[in-house]
């Protein structure tokens, strides 16, 4: 058997962070890209709080058996809560995500971890924290290089409610900057 | 007189207290608890006439009022 | 002001298993103001020496509501889905002297629980139920309630609510149970009063309480603050006297009438059977 | 102690009393109904309440309130109402409330025929409930087993903390026998295991390491315990963690396998040289005996194992009773439940050299001797 | 014929309306709710009707009743829900009622935990009705399968006349795929089997001997159809007689048995040499193949054999994928239910040469392939 | 006298399953009575053109009224204890040009049923629901039922009814559907036009008929004869105007008070879901 | 005037008719059915003023009144 | 394996008839004696009409195992459909008796037959044909021999309600009488 590429991610945060939206995004704008992509979720019976998680599973050129990644090649945590508990997760050389507002120092001594306020940037920037996943979603496609942000912006565009879109794709820009300005491109 | 008491982790920031407070003296602090939240805040507690309104409405079990010869806000940080 | 580390507690402290504190509920969910005045008005008959605290046994089904039972310092049981009320029912009839309240939401009480609601109400059996009515099935993430008005979004009725809405406690009264009473949680201090009242009661006792699901019905219905679902709330729950039970309203629009509609104590359920049955060797009550 | 000339409903009825009834919830339901009738006349004289709920819903999730109360609990039903007391044996299970279910079995499926007799239930009564859990089942032959194992099925509720459910059948139910009624001292009554610790040192849930069995406090007693049907932890909180999860619901499925011993019950006649070997149980089982008999009577080494406990079942009795035997033979009145059990039983005991034969009649009557040995000669199998 | 990505609920629905759903009758419950909430949206615009009922009982007796007037009739529900449908399955066995009823798994037992996923209703999907009766349940193992067999459950229900489970779990349910959806005429959508005799010849229970299955009229045309939950003759006459009842109650339960053939679904991935073959299904069997895979790149011959259809099980095709197998690896969320299944498939077809290892592991989680080999590691096995 | 072997027909033998006649009613049993009262408004109905009778659907639950199912000649499921509401339910979402008739035991829709009734009553579902009250569950035996009046043994109360007895028809009329009555079986011309007039209305109907279970509950109540029984029914079921719903009685002693209590025409739960939702390719009725 | 007409099979001997009948001309008959009830007889069909109350009480659908020149008590055997 | 004595019965008829309380007191009275008795029913779920059906299994110094009979040795039939569905559980050489209100030739040539009207007895003499079962029991103490009337009478006095003894003592009389004229002592 030959091994296509492949690549696990794991978004994880607080129920309310809109972790499962930015799975669905990610993998809706993954699939665009032509990739077999397999997006599961997790999350506690709060509608608020407790646990959230999404699992994609990126293939380029192979059905993917998988469903819950075995070890991520990309982390992104959202809480330190998630952090810890996801950590067992995620490769030792991978490369590690974290949103600053809420996460002080990682649990883990990994490769490859960058921090950006996600959550205050929404905040500050969109006046929205609840927006927060479109920022990361922003960075994430600077960091990563696995996507244009152009194509990001068309399906957050269809699939959001309409009084959702512009703050949406706002946080996204915004996201998009902080990542450029960093130098993580 | 009145001691505003929060208990900072409990308090979620859902701004009941501030807004049903009819001396308009409670505010959104800027603190933030380990939640992420940021903790009611009063800075002006020797102008509360204890009308308890604002412990009423705390669905959190975070904020009350207690008589007080010196007026205090005090944040319960545990 | 003074930050402290200083255990200074919260005066309903004794009353809740603290350590899980947080609770669960969203900022500026009405379930947590509802539970305040219950609380209240159980340490105050308790100090008053009215009931002793340790017979106080909550009972919950399922739905953001029924967690309650997780957060008080009482005996409790998180029970099923709509069977909160058999289950305090066993429960009394296991050990008359314990007090029993259930505490559930209007899906759980209403919905699949309606057919307990109403033969405990019928028969006047000796349980107190709080139902918040919130309108929604919260927990579940917003799909329509009985109690949903007419015309609302649910997650589950993308264009509007296509069903009479149900007025429960309209309902509840045409079985005459010793007590029946619609409150909101707008009304704090009143509802402590009226727990005060119901709960030393004798037979079956019912209150609904309007609350406020900030989360989920406030964005079905574009109120995106809890304080402006509150006020909405406020302004349309008014406390009348009524002559008839006809009158009530239950109008998300214009009216929701809240009041203290029955008030008796005719002869409780375990009364009647205490009276006929004489099981032996075992009293209710002293009264 | 005091002989009586009463059916297995009200030896049934005799043996709660015995065991200390003091909560019957019942909701009335052909062939079950006159046990409750029994109990409507005779329990509020021995100390207890008679309560008929709205429907069997109201009954199971009663007794759960009951039993945490402190009250031995019981409610007696038939197939429909077993069904619809799915969800809340699911919920003793999970708090762990110690109670007895009388399940007096009816032809089926559905409302199939209210008033004759049927084994269908066999299946159900282990598997009714969603999710992984566990309980036990006797399954009475006689109006005196009915008494038997109703204090039988209390002692181990108690002993367990969770439902015990007994399985009769209307024949059984509503035949009249003599039974040898005894209190308790005449007979082994267990009480609830109580706490051995301060209300602060209490958890509800913490189990007696040998057992798995937690000691069990009340309600209204100041332990302030909270009953939980989620996932919880040994205060009863409610915990989704993997590791939490499995620690109960494991140990909710082994308690009964680790008190396999205490439980089991079952009975073997002229097994010691049997070469074929006939396996039934309740009113089946009475038919059963007497064609073992009569094959005796004509030289065939015949015998015959009876469970009693039918979860778990007695399977190394089972496996004693087998020694010598070709072939078993499992006679029961549905589509074939019980055969699955014991084969399961042979196979985990690398028993396969022995063919099992599924005699499954679907009939609305207990059969004769004869029709049994007429639809074992229409299989054309030889036996003898 | 188009491609989305979408999750395994969403699949279902989607299959549904492409099955020819007509009316869907629902009750909220965590992980099936979504299911619920996208036919909302869609089902009107496809022509069929919404409806809530006020619990689940309502729900699965209004399927009956919708069944029975000619329409494709659906629910979705959890492990609570199911229970509560326990009596109303037996009643659509019994009055023969086509319709489909999805088993969204989540942890059990009881409120469990509601978010996360579980596999503990297999026995429960067969057993949890009383009396003997027959049905069929089908585990999909991707968002494709939820489409593909919940068309086949439409199919299977319409052709046999019986409730058809589709268990699906919490993470087939929740997970994102590529999915590609045809419409009727693009896959085989079967109609229902309809009266082929005028309406005073017609019986509403007469079976095609061929088949065992009654053609059905529909309500309100003219047939004066009598639906009857008690024991009936071929007109649906109450009758109780043993020879009626056994005719009646053998057919419900031999339907499934004599169209096993164009029931049973399975899969089979490296078993031509599998030394050692898994057994997994649903989520579950996605890690044990990625774990099938690990083990062939380090030179094990391991095989996975995937039930797809439960009730019944592709016997036959576990015993080909076994036929080099010296041990038999079970995989599943609970406490060993599939296991027994498999065992007693072995049994019947006297492959006593395998042993069959049960790896029932209690979680809150679909494993992972590394975690499904710890668990296998910490057995102390020596499978390879 | 003439006897006759020819074939005269008993008018209603149309709408019977004759070869299962005689059915399995005790002697004088009520049952038969109310149900030849809607034989005769169904036929009517369908000779005046207003409904089809191959439209017309009986659906009831378990128990000895449930049993007509079996004797006419319709459509029919005979389903499960409690159950007939739901069924017919479905029935009528899958196919809305059909006329479902729920006819069954005051156990079955009051006791087991009452949640199916509560909900289906204020959705103002589209089915008619004729509920036969005998005061007892009769198939069973004759244990207590919730319309059993207080005080009246019953084999599971063997000492008196300790419950206090349920009005249905007030509770249901508490939930506004489209109309009300309650009845006598000995009121025989009355029950006929009442059904002839809520057969063909929209939305939800509810018709409570008072009946006599010469058997059981008149041995009960020490009632020997079928025509002692019923003439004590005739006695205490008054026809009544009444003001408010609060005024109606069910007392088995003095008054159970008998009258049409709503007949209105607001939306169905139908109209309102075809309004809003508009079904693709299906129509609801004409008007 | 008026036949009276009794399907013998069906009749259960309960009596309604026979206490209904303001005329009193119906009374338990000599002869039973299959099931051994003695099926309602009318001595006097011509008396019969078909006002039906007899058929609208008859719980088994065994008797009805039909207009006729010549009123006959008439015995359905079947 | 010794057989000890043991009599079959069977008392079957149409719901209403009092077949199982026949059975029962039967069996009091017969246990009272001291035999082990095995009494068991089968009904149908109608109050009134349908099968009714009480099988006996009577023996002495040993307890019996069935509960079904297999053949009966005596066998009543109150109702002639009844008669026809159970006559295959009866012996060829069994005393049969039957109902001769509703019962007018035997299905079968059974050895020995004896009719009595007991419907009708219980209807003219008692003016009550609910009684027909005890003027049955009357007459089976005399035809069987298996047990004293006055027991019988004692058994039946303390198992019906006090308003019931009276006539049902009657009917046990008429139906003794009735058969000691008919010479079957
Ligand atoms: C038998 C069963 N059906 C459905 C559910 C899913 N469920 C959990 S809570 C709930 C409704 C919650 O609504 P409500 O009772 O109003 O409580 P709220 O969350 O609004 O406080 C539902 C449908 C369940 N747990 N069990
Ligand atoms: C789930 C279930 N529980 C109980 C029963 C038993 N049962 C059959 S009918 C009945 C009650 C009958 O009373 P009612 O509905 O008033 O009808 P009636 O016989 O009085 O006409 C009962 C309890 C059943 N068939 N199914
Ligand atoms: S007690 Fe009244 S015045 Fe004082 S802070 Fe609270 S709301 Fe404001
Ligand atoms: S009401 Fe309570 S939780 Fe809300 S902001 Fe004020 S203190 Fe915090
Ligand atoms: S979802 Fe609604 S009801 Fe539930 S906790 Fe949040 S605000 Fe409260
Ligand atoms: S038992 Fe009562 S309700 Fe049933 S048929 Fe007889 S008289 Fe009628
Ligand atoms: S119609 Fe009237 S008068 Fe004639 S027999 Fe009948 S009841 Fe008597
Ligand atoms: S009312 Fe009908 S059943 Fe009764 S006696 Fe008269 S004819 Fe016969
Ligand atoms: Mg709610
Ligand atoms: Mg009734």
């Amino acid at each position: 058997m030959e091994k296509a590429r492949k690549y696990q991610i794991i978004i994880a945060g607080r129920g309310g962070q809109g972790i499962l939206l930015a799975g669905h995004i990610l993998g809706k704008t993954l699939v665009k890209k032509g990739y077999y992509v397999v997006h599961s979720e997790t999350y506690s019976a709060e509608t608020r709080g407790g646990d959230s998680r999404s699992d994609l599973i990126v293939t380029i050129g192979e059905e993917p058996d998988l469903i819950r990644i075995r070890k991520a090649d990309i982390a992104v945590f959202m809480f330190d809560e998630q952090m810890e508990r996801y950590a067992k997760w995620v490769k030792d050389d991978a490369t590690v995500i974290l949103d600053s507002t809420y996460i002080d120092k990682p649990t883990k001594n990994w490769s490859k971890i960058i921090s950006i306020p996600f959550s205050k940037l929404a905040e500050e920037k969109v006046r929205n924290r609840r927006v927060a996943n479109m920022v990361m979603l922003g960075s994430l496609s600077v960091i990563t290089g696995l996507f244009e942000v152009g194509l990001l912006k068309e399906v957050v565009a269809e699939s959001v409610k309409p009084e959702w879109r512009d703050v949406n794709l706002k946080a996204i820009d915004v996201g998009f900057e902080a990542a450029k300005e960093m130098g993580l491109g | 007189m009145f001691d505003i008491v929060v208990i900072g982790e409990r308090c979620k920031e859902c701004g009941m207290c501030i807004n049903v407070c009819p001396k308009k003296i409670l505010e959104r602090g800027e603190k933030t608890n380990s939640r992420g939240f940021y903790v009611t805040y009063s800075p002006k507690p020797e102008e509360c006439v204890g009308c308890r309104l604002c412990e009423y409405v705390c669905p959190d079990f975070a904020l009350f009022i207690r008589p007080s010869s010196s007026p205090t806000y005090i944040l319960v940080q545990r | 002001m003074v930050e402290t580390q200083e255990v200074i507690k919260y005066p309903l402290d004794d009353y809740l298993r603290t350590e899980r504190l947080p609770h669960i509920w969203c900022p500026g969910c009405g379930i947590g103001m509802a539970l305040q005045a219950l609380l209240w008005s159980i340490k105050e008959l308790h100090e008053q020496g009215v009931i002793d605290r340790k017979k106080v046994c909550f009972f919950t089904g399922i739905g953001c509501t029924a967690r309650a039972s997780g957060f008080v310092k009482f005996d409790a049981i998180h029970a099923l889905h709509g069977r909160a009320i058999p289950v305090a029912t066993g429960a009394k009839l296991g050990n008359p002297s314990l007090i029993p309240i259930v505490f559930s939401g209007d899906g759980d009480i209403a919905a699949i629980g309606g057919n307990h609601l109403l033969h405990a109400a019928r028969r006047n059996f000796d349980i107190l139920v709080v139902m918040i009515n919130n309108m929604t099935y919260a927990l579940t993430g917003g799909q329509l309630a009985p109690t949903t008005p007419t015309g609302v979004r649910s997650t589950t009725t993308p264009r509007g609510n296509p069903e009479n809405v149900m007025d429960t406690t309209k309902f509840v009264a045409s079985l005459r149970p010793n007590f029946v009473a619609r409150y909101s949680v707008t009304q704090p201090t009143i509802l402590r009063t009226v727990f005060k009242k119901a709960l030393p009661k004798r037979g079956f006792r019912f209150i609904e309480v309007m609350s406020t699901c900030t989360e989920i019905f406030g964005r079905h219905t574009g109120f995106r603050d809890p304080y402006e679902l509150y006020s909405r709330l406020k302004k349309i729950c008014k406390i009348k006297k009524i002559s008839s039970i006809d009158e009530i309203k239950y109008d998300w629009e214009n009216e929701i009438t809240c009041g203290t509609f029955i008030d008796k104590d005719d002869p409780s359920f375990l009364d009647m059977y205490f009276k006929m049955y004489k099981p032996r060797g075992m009293v209710y009550g002293e009264s | 102690m005091r002989v009586e000339f009463i059916s297995g409903n009200e030896a049934s009825a005799e043996g709660a009393m015995t065991a200390g009834l003091k909560v019957y919830v019942g909701y009335p339901i052909t062939p079950s109904s006159d046990l409750f009738e029994y109990l409507s006349e005779k329990l509020p004289e021995r100390g207890g309440i008679v309560f008929q709920g709205e429907d069997e819903i109201a009954s199971i999730n009663a007794l759960v309130g009951a039993a945490l109360a402190g009250a031995k609990a019981m409610t007696a039903t038939s197939g429909p109402g077993l069904s619809l007391m799915a969800e809340g044996i699911g919920l003793a299970c999970m708090v762990e409330a110690p109670l007895v279910i009388v399940d007096v079995m009816r032809a089926g499926p559905s409302t199939g025929i209210a008033t004759h007799v049927g084994q269908g239930d066999i299946m159900q009564s282990r598997w009714l409930s969603h999710g992984p859990y566990n309980l036990v089942a006797f399954a009475p032959f006689s109006a005196q087993e009915a008494f038997d194992y109703t204090v039988k099925a209390f002692n181990v509720a108690v002993r367990l903390r969770l439902p015990v459910i007994l399985l009769s059948d209307a024949t059984i139910a509503h035949t009249r026998e003599r039974v040898v009624i005894k209190e308790s001292g005449e007979i082994e009554v267990e009480d609830f295991k109580r706490p051995t610790v301060p209300p602060e040192k209490y958890r509800f849930y913490d189990p007696d390491p040998r057992d798995l069995v937690p000691p069990m406090a009340f309600l209204g007693e100041g332990y302030y315990i909270h009953a939980e049907s989620l996932s919880h932890d040994e205060r009863g909180y409610y915990d989704t963690r993997p590791s939490v999860y499995r620690r109960l619901v494991e140990r909710l499925v082994k308690k009964v396998e680790r008190n396999k011993k205490s439980i089991v019950a079952s009975k073997s006649y002229y097994t010691d040289d049997a070469e074929i070997l006939f396996v039934a149980f309740g009113s089946v089982a009475r038919s059963t005996l007497a064609l073992v008999r009569d094959l005796r009577e004509q030289g065939i080494k015949a015998g015959l194992f009876r469970p009693i406990s039918i979860w778990p079942l007695d399977d190394e009795k089972l496996i004693e009773a087998s020694k010598r035997a070709k072939k078993v033979v499992v006679v029961e009145l549905n589509q074939g439940q019980l055969v699955e059990v014991i084969e399961d039983a042979l196979w985990h005991h690398q028993r396969y050299d022995v063919e099992v034969l599924s005699l499954p009649m679907i009939l609305s009557e207990t059969p004769s001797p004869d029709e049994i040995l007429d639809e074992i000669n229409s299989k054309g199998w030889k036996l003898w």
